[in-house]
């Protein structure tokens, strides 16, 4: 079951290099999205057994994000199914510079996206830290050429950037990985497994030093990937020229693959007794994340890159309820739920706002709301969502933390927490209002987008506002799985 | 209630028009003229209630309503007002209260009415009245409160009774601050010098009689009767305050009209001696009316 | 149940609106409006019976989601809020029928009744919550369909910016309140306001440092002076039976929070008392100055808004004040006042909203200085907005003389036997309730004088026509109401009764005792009003005696010998204030803009005024500006220099591993 | 033992050595030189116990590091037809001085943590962390896209040194993955500054800084 899991879009993926027809390209796309869905629905229902001598297994927190990535990649393949119609293969005119340029063939995009796919898949499921590595390695080589869709100097930028800075921090995380094997290592000479079980069980035996080096070295590379600022650099760019599906995975898939790399870490500072150790650094990298996304939240021009800082915050958020502990850890997991499903309606959104009016500029976009009714309406709905506004779920998240701070006695951090939720509230609301209200301008087509434009951030945007009424019994249970792991009990 | 509880809205009714008199007699009399007849406010009333109207194109059944209204409430505020320390008609806590809002609701009507002429006049009168009226509100009811404090109770009925007695040799300088902030809202509610002056004949200098300028016949019959009451209610609040109690009734009645005739006096000896102040001016008098009653209550607190 | 099957309503009709109305051809706004109505008679039933001593319902479902409850309960204090909720919206939405028709054919109309009926639900669970999840979810459902409400226009820029303003406005409040939930379901371990009520916070500087909080934000709702920068903006800017609905009831939302939160805070220290009779102050005088400064007719109304809630806060204070010193009287009657005066402010507040709606409606501008004469044109509107504007200038007979009343009551009383650090702050009520009444008259003579009354300043009254029936029936019930409650103020304040015992905690009999006092000098009120009814019928027929045989002729309006006025010469709304104005410019900070006659022959003169809300001009505008310049001094982090990014990264880990191994 | 120091040493002269270098061509080739004595270290390390699985690591190591990654970059700089020249942010004396100074720091790091005790050499993790400082000097202090690589490379090898030289344990499969990785990435950084290279006429990534608030 979970060799299926990632070989299906593995092969598939090789299969859409070879195939000539686009249509079959796209079907395929389409239908492993789907098999990918149903085989992750089978596992919900039933955990599958480990495979690979424990290698390769589901637990709660590896179930959750697996789920979160899958019907992320349904929903964008749909999306990107429909683009790809409009926009292979022709010569483009750059919104911003006025030049012509290519896009990638379209066989290479489809390709790259099914083995991304592979690899996402892969870490969530990998339970051993060399396996996790080499998946999330994998998850960067497969994405550049995705962000290199559009052949033009400025995603070229985009590409080297997160190439390099990506590359140097998994780089750190590969030391880390030496190290918390050398942690590994008994003075008898005798070592545990890196697989996260075997770790976990004898947590308390590892050598200590050596554990919390390698910890810091994790949160440092993996922190790169995940988008904790001051690592989050290469995020904003790489998400403002990717072509807008590939930025909703980015944002909404890749970002909590790191994260789960680093839930990983934590899961074994807790049960080696070093959890505190670790939740000072969570705290203030999620600090430092949410004052830099306010930062550049805060007038930002380019609707794009403001939705990426606006990632950086909700990792920030994220990091900030995993390192509360208790029931902030039950928030973080429901926050990256959420966060992952609004952000990817609103990346998707944001394609289609580029496509009717050319432009990222958040100035140049007037009256959504009446140039394209379904977008403008589900803009503004993305809006409320991500800002934590109920009745959409990621209010309930951030309540949880914000209550974990001052129950923990954490009444500043919490207080921080708040001021700059609200700053950012005002960049977001100044940015988002502008966009959606007001009168088009007279050359901006009006009528209302496609359905393959419409239906998947629709779909995402419905399954927010019912996280926000009702959390389902069964993801209530696989989130205080995770919580446990993390030393929290809510 | 019988007819002796009457008897104080009664002497408002008939001896009210009497007050505008005296004073006129008063000023008269430094200026070295012979004056008007004493009665001669009743004359005109008299003459007024004879005449037909007639009407701006301009204005509506508000216009019409005003004098109504504003007699009506005056009044009604009339039958709340004891005289020296004979009870009113109704008495009740925080009576002052209801008469407050009564004369609000003359002042509400007068000026509508006036703006419903369109008269820049008018309009011009009508602001003055509701700015000048504003400032004078807080005066009167903290200068009551001070009061209260001092009888311990809340009707006008009661209030002035106790005062009168002892509580002048207890509290002189307290209840002194009251009167001199009561005349000042005295001499601006009822459109007197030094606030406004009604014998002038310059429409923008004036007040309250550019606001009535449009009317004419009964109307102006009822404004001018209202005005004159208006004048007898807040004479009535003063010689309640200093008139010394007697223990009968007969006298006390006696010496509260003699006092609202000595009231009237001072108000025409003010009126002679004083020039009307320049518009600007006046609100610095009614904010120093309302700082000395908050000194009076402040000094009532020791 | 009935609440249950209310709320049903309200959602099933909002969504129905929404799906049915989605072109211009289909919009039968009856279809918006009707469930509100419906949803309001089957809501006001409960409400009615808890008031009237029955028993109090409650409600609890379990809800999936952290630390939520589905509580709802309708205690006393609620249903006082909810019966005028509900009627205001049942009202309003009849008048909305008739308003938005000149819409109909442009844009689909599902979208504004989607969001009225949320609006209405909003506030229905607001009132009725008793978790703190739900209680929040309610409050930003409120904030959220009024936003979207009030930004119905967006077309028109200013109406964008009074839309940015509110929704930024409110969320900081909304952030105030977090703060304030999470520290007392700290303190108690609970999100249940029963477990509040009951534990209370006993610790000073805690439950002090809540208090805060509360006010900054219920007060940001409310619109205390100086949280109250949205209020100008966004009532102006609103369809006006939204900005009745949210004038009158949706910023009453903050004073029923207020009070909620006193219940959980304990007895309060005496600086409780005296600040909300400071915040009453600031903003009940400020308010109507501000109000008195302006030209846009539904500006003015939004500032007198703030200048109500300043009543209200005056109320609550001087019933803070009795708590403090446990004196019953003055609890009651301030309580009480303030109470009483939430109900008069949402009739009389949305009549004249209802009635500046109709006079927009008619003529197409809110300018009070392009109007004039529509009495003769519109003259049920005028008749119901004269009866708001004296209602709401506190005179007798109507009833915002009562609830002013009752404070005043209360003050006299307290003021009288209680000792400086009560009396003073009681004293300072009364100069200030006397101040606010003054100027209160002042604003809606000008504001009825110059809107109605003399002859048309501009060609826009021209168009002007009465409205139809739709619009004009809840103008006259509103209208209707504010003079039966004026003149049944026995019976209203009797039926406070169950609502402060719930609010000040004192045993029946202390209340009942008190209300008994208050109700016998209202009794003497009522007599009042009738003889001041009585006269004036009778002056009516004496005056039509006497006119009866003589001569009654129509003239031009006397202008002091010049025997041609012109419209132009009327006193204008700026000009009927400029005293005032004058006298107070340091506090109102009015900007003129004056072009003098020149010459023997001067051509042409012109004077504008302007006033600007100062609180946002010198508070909020300089420290968003400050704040975004300091955190903009951060932006060269993100140079674009990847050499840069990567020493981040090895900063970062160089910094973490110094901080961790030292 | 002497032969593991000797390479130890060997990998800090040539760590300084790139770092005082000026030119491209001759930088590459001490990577490629630093990668080859990498490569057997394996074997060293370990020596007497070998085993396939050393050999095999070697090999690829040395194939990988020795000869591919050289013949990428020679290609990229081929067609790019850049000057040969590094042109540095900081200067080449400043660099060296930083290096010192990052080897000082390295040997400090060492003294905070318990060293393993079956280890090839003390002189072993030192080394790779002054390696890995080296790398990230290099990346942060040089304009050129193919010398940013080149620090990633140094950054590369020197985890590598920990990696054969003290975490024995790890299991071969994942050694092979670490491995295919790094090839893999600096294969698509190769072609990324080949279309760079056709996009721009140059690699000075001071120039790819369009994107930025």
């Amino acid at each position: 079951m979970i060799f299926a899991l990632v070989i299906l879009p593995l092969l598939a993926g090789l299969v859409a290099f070879v195939l000539r027809r686009p249509a079959i390209r796209r079907g395929l796309l389409v239908g492993t999205a789907l098999m990918h869905a149903t085989v992750t629905a089978i596992c919900w229902a039933a955990t599958p057994a480990p495979a690979l001598g424990g290698w390769l297994a589901l637990d709660a927190a590896g179930l959750l994000f697996l789920g979160i990535t899958s019907f992320l990649f349904l929903m964008v393949s749909f999306y990107v199914a429909g683009y790809l119609g409009e926009e292979a293969n022709r010569r483009a005119t750059d919104p911003e510079e006025g030049f012509l340029f290519d896009n990638a063939p379209e066989a290479v995009f489809i390709g790259c996206l099914l083995l991304f796919l592979a690899a996402m898949t892969l870490v969530t499921v990998s339970q051993h830290f060399g396996l996790l590595w080499v998946a999330i390695e994998a998850t960067t080589l497969a994405s550049a050429p995705l962000i290199y869709f559009h052949r033009h100097h400025r995603s070229l930028e985009a590409t080297w950037k997160y190439l390099l800075i990506c590359s140097v921090g998994i780089a750190l995380a590969l030391l880390a990985n030496f190290f918390l094997s050398v942690a590994a290592t008994q003075k008898s000479g005798g070592a545990f497994a890196m697989v996260l079980s075997e770790l976990v069980a004898h947590a308390t035996i590892l050598q200590t030093p050596w554990l919390k080096v390698s910890c810091l070295l994790f949160f440092v590379g993996y922190g790169t990937k995940m988008g904790l600022a001051p690592l989050h650099t290469w995020l904003p760019d790489a998400h403002s020229e990717a072509p807008s599906a590939v930025s909703a995975l980015l944002s909404g898939a890749v970002l909590n693959c790191a994260f789960l790399g680093l839930v990983r870490v934590q899961q074994i500072c807790v049960a080696a007794g070093l959890g505190d150790f670790g939740r000072d650094v969570w705290i203030a990298l999620g600090l430092i994340s949410l004052v830099v996304s306010a930062v550049f939240i805060l007038g930002q021009t380019d609707y794009k890159r403001l939705l990426a800082y606006s990632s950086v915050e909700n990792m920030g958020i994220i990091a900030v309820g995993v390192g509360l502990g208790g029931a902030g850890v039950f928030g973080a997991m429901l926050q990256a739920v959420n966060h992952s499903l609004a952000k990817a309606m609103l990346f998707l959104l944001s394609g289609n706002i580029l496509a009717r009016y050319q432009s990222k500029n958040i100035a140049r976009v007037r009256g959504l709301l009446m140039a394209a009714p379904a977008t403008g309406l589900l803009w503004l709905a993305g809006f409320l969502a991500i800002t934590g506004t109920p009745p959409f779920g990621l209010f309930l998240s951030k309540f949880t933390i914000l209550k974990a701070a001052f129950d923990g006695g954490h009444v500043w951090i919490a207080l921080l927490l708040l001021a700059f939720l609200a700053v950012i509230f005002i960049g977001m609301t100044t940015a988002f209002l502008a966009m959606a209200q007001g009168e088009p301008e007279k050359t901006i087509n009006r009528g209302e987008d496609r359905w393959w434009q419409i239906m998947p951030p629709a779909v995402l945007g419905f399954l927010v506002l019912c996280l926000g009424l009702t959390i389902p019994a069964k993801l209530s249970t696989v989130l205080h799985q995770i919580a446990l792991t993390l030393g929290g009990a809510q | 209630m019988n007819f002796i509880s009457f008897l104080p809205l009664l002497l408002a009714l008939v001896l009210s028009p009497l007050l505008s008199g005296v004073i006129n007699r008063t000023k008269a009399l430094f200026a070295g003229r012979h004056g008007q007849p004493w009665l001669q406010t009743y004359f005109d009333l008299w003459k007024l209630l004879q005449k037909g109207a007639v009407y701006s194109r301009t204005t509506t059944w508000l216009f019409r309503a005003g004098p109504i209204i504003g007699l009506a409430a005056t009044l009604t505020a009339a039958m709340l007002m004891p005289l020296g320390n004979f009870p009113a008609l109704i008495a009740f806590p925080a009576d002052f209260l209801l008469f407050a809002g009564l004369l609000g609701m003359v002042r509400f009507f007068m000026v509508v009415a006036a703006l419903d002429t369109g008269s820049s006049f008018e309009g011009m009168g009508a602001s003055r009245e509701v700015f000048f009226s504003a400032l004078a509100e807080p005066a009167l009811l903290v200068a009551l409160a001070t009061l209260a404090r001092q009888a311990h109770t809340l009707s006008l009925s009661t209030m002035f009774g106790p005062v009168s007695g002892a509580h002048w040799l207890q509290a002189g300088p307290v209840l002194m601050l009251v009167v001199i902030a009561l005349m000042i809202v005295l001499l601006a509610e009822n459109a007197r010098i030094p606030v406004d002056d009604p014998d002038t004949h310059l429409e923008l200098t004036m007040i309250h009689e550019v606001m009535v300028l449009d009317h004419g016949g009964p109307d102006l019959a009822f404004v001018l009767y209202s005005s004159a009451l208006k004048l007898w209610l807040f004479a009535a609040m003063i010689v309640g305050m200093v008139l010394p109690a007697t223990g009968n009734v007969w006298m006390n009645l006696l010496l509260a009209v003699v006092g609202m005739l000595a009231v009237s006096v001072v108000v025409g000896v003010i009126e002679s001696v004083m020039a009307r102040l320049r518009l600007v001016i006046v609100p610095q008098l009614l904010v120093g009316a309302g700082a000395l009653v908050a000194v009076a209550f402040l000094l009532s607190l020791a | 149940m009935w609440l249950l099957s209310a709320m049903a309503v309200l959602l099933y009709g909002a969504v129905v609106a929404l799906l049915l109305m989605k072109r211009p051809s289909l919009n039968y706004s009856w279809l918006g409006a009707f469930p509100v109505v419906l949803a309001a008679i089957i809501g006001c039933i409960p409400a009615i019976q808890v008031l009237l001593g029955g028993p109090v319902e409650q409600f609890h479902v379990p809800w999936p989601v952290p630390f939520g409850e589905f509580f709802i309960e309708l205690d006393p204090l609620s249903a006082w809020f909810l019966v005028p909720t509900l009627l205001l919206s049942a009202l309003s939405a009849i008048y909305g029928v008739g308003y938005l028709r000149p819409w109909q054919s442009k844009r689909p109309l599902g979208p504004i009744w989607f969001f009225y009926g949320l609006l209405v639900l909003g506030m229905m669970l607001v009132l009725l919550a008793r978790n703190a999840v739900l209680f929040l979810v309610a409050w930003e459902l409120m904030a959220v369909a009024s936003f979207f409400l009030v930004t119905f226009e967006h077309e028109r820029q200013s109406v964008r910016e009074a839309g940015w303003i509110y929704f930024v406005a409110t969320h900081l409040g909304t952030v105030f309140l977090l703060a304030f939930f999470l520290l007392l379901a700290r303190e108690t371990g609970s999100m249940d306001f029963a477990v509040w009520a009951a534990q209370g916070i006993h610790t000073q500087g805690l439950a002090g440092v809540l208090f805060l909080l509360a006010v900054i934000g219920f007060g940001t709702k409310a619109g205390f002076m100086p949280l109250h920068v949205w209020l100008p903006e966004a009532h102006p800017a609103a369809p006006s039976h939204v900005s009745a609905l949210m004038s009158g009831v949706m910023i009453k939302t903050g004073i029923y929070g207020l009070m909620r939160a006193f219940t959980f805070l304990g007895t309060p220290p005496l600086w409780w008392g005296w600040g909300l009779v400071a915040i009453g102050l600031s903003s009940g005088v400020l308010g109507v100055l501000f109000a008195l400064a302006q030209h846009d007719l539904k500006r003015l109304l939004a500032y007198h808004s703030v200048e109500n809630i300043g009543i209200i806060a005056l109320g609550l204070g001087v019933g803070l004040l009795g708590m403090s010193t446990g004196s019953a009287v003055l609890m009651v009657l301030g309580f009480g006042g303030g109470l009483l005066h939430v109900l008069n402010h949402a009739l009389f507040k949305g009549l004249l909203f209802l009635g500046a709606g109709s006079v927009v409606h008619g003529t197409g501008t809110r300018e009070i200085d392009h109007l004039g004469g529509l009495l003769k044109r519109m003259p049920w509107t005028a008749a119901a907005f004269l009866v708001g504007a004296v209602a709401i200038s506190g005179l007798p007979p109507l009833n915002g003389f009562l609830s002013e009343f009752l404070i005043f009551l209360g003050a006299f009383k307290g003021g009288i036997s209680t000792g400086g650090p009560v009396a003073v702050p009681l004293l300072v009520v009364i100069a200030g309730l006397a101040l606010i009444g003054g100027l209160a008259v002042a604003c809606f003579t000008k504001a009825f004088g110059i809107v109605f009354l003399g002859e048309a300043r501009s060609e826009h009254v021209s168009r002007a026509h009465e409205v139809d029936w739709t619009m004009r029936l809840p103008m006259l019930m509103l209208a209707a109401g504010c003079a039966g409650i004026g003149l049944c103020a026995p019976v209203m304040v009797g039926s406070l009764q169950r609502v402060l015992e719930n609010v000040t905690t004192q045993r029946p009999e202390v209340v009942r005792m008190t209300l008994a006092n208050t109700t016998a000098s209202l009794l003497f009120v009522v007599i009042g009003a009738v003889t001041f009814l009585l006269l004036v019928a009778m002056l009516v027929l004496v005056r039509r005696g006497l006119l009866s045989d003589r001569r009654v002729d129509e003239s031009v309006t006397w202008g002091c010998g010049y025997p041609q006025p012109t419209v132009r010469m009327q006193y204008t709304a700026s000009s009927f204030a400029q005293p005032l104005t004058d006298l107070f410019r340091p506090l109102l900070g009015t900007r003129k803009k004056l072009s003098a006659p020149r010459g023997l022959f001067p051509a042409e003169a012109a004077l504008k005024t302007e006033t600007p809300d100062l609180s946002r001009e010198e508070m909020y505008r300089p420290m968003f500006e400050r704040g975004e310049r300091w955190l903009s001094q951060l932006r060269w982090l993100q140079h674009g220099n990847v050499q840069l990014y990567i020493l981040y990264i090895a900063a970062t880990l160089l910094v973490l591993l110094v901080w961790k191994f030292r | 033992m002497f032969i593991t120091n000797l390479i130890l040493a060997l990998v800090v002269l040539t760590n300084l050595k790139l770092l005082g270098s000026s030119r491209l061509g001759a930088s590459i080739r001490v990577v490629a030189a630093q990668g080859v004595a990498l490569g057997l270290l394996p074997i060293l390390a370990h020596w007497p116990e070998l085993s396939v699985h050393f050999g095999l690591l070697a090999a690829g190591t040395v194939a990988i590091k020795g000869v591919v990654f050289p013949w990428l970059l020679f290609r990229a700089i081929r067609e790019a037809e850049i000057a040969r020249e590094i042109e540095p942010y900081v200067g080449y004396a400043a660099s060296l001085v930083a290096g010192a100074v990052a080897l000082g720091t390295s040997f400090w790091l060492c003294t905070r943590l318990p060293i393993p005790e079956n280890i090839a050499s003390p002189w072993l993790v030192p080394v790779s962390f002054f390696s890995i400082f080296a790398g990230l000097f290099l990346i942060v202090s040089r304009k050129r896209a193919v010398s940013q690589v080149l620090g990633f490379l140094v950054l590369e090898n020197g985890i590598y040194t920990f990696g054969v030289g003290v975490a024995v344990r790890t299991p071969f499969l994942v050694e092979v993955g670490v491995l295919l990785d790094v090839f893999v990435a600096v294969f698509v950084m190769g072609i990324t500054i080949f279309h760079i290279n056709r996009e721009f006429d140059h690699i000075n990534t001071d120039r790819l800084s369009t994107l930025k608030d």
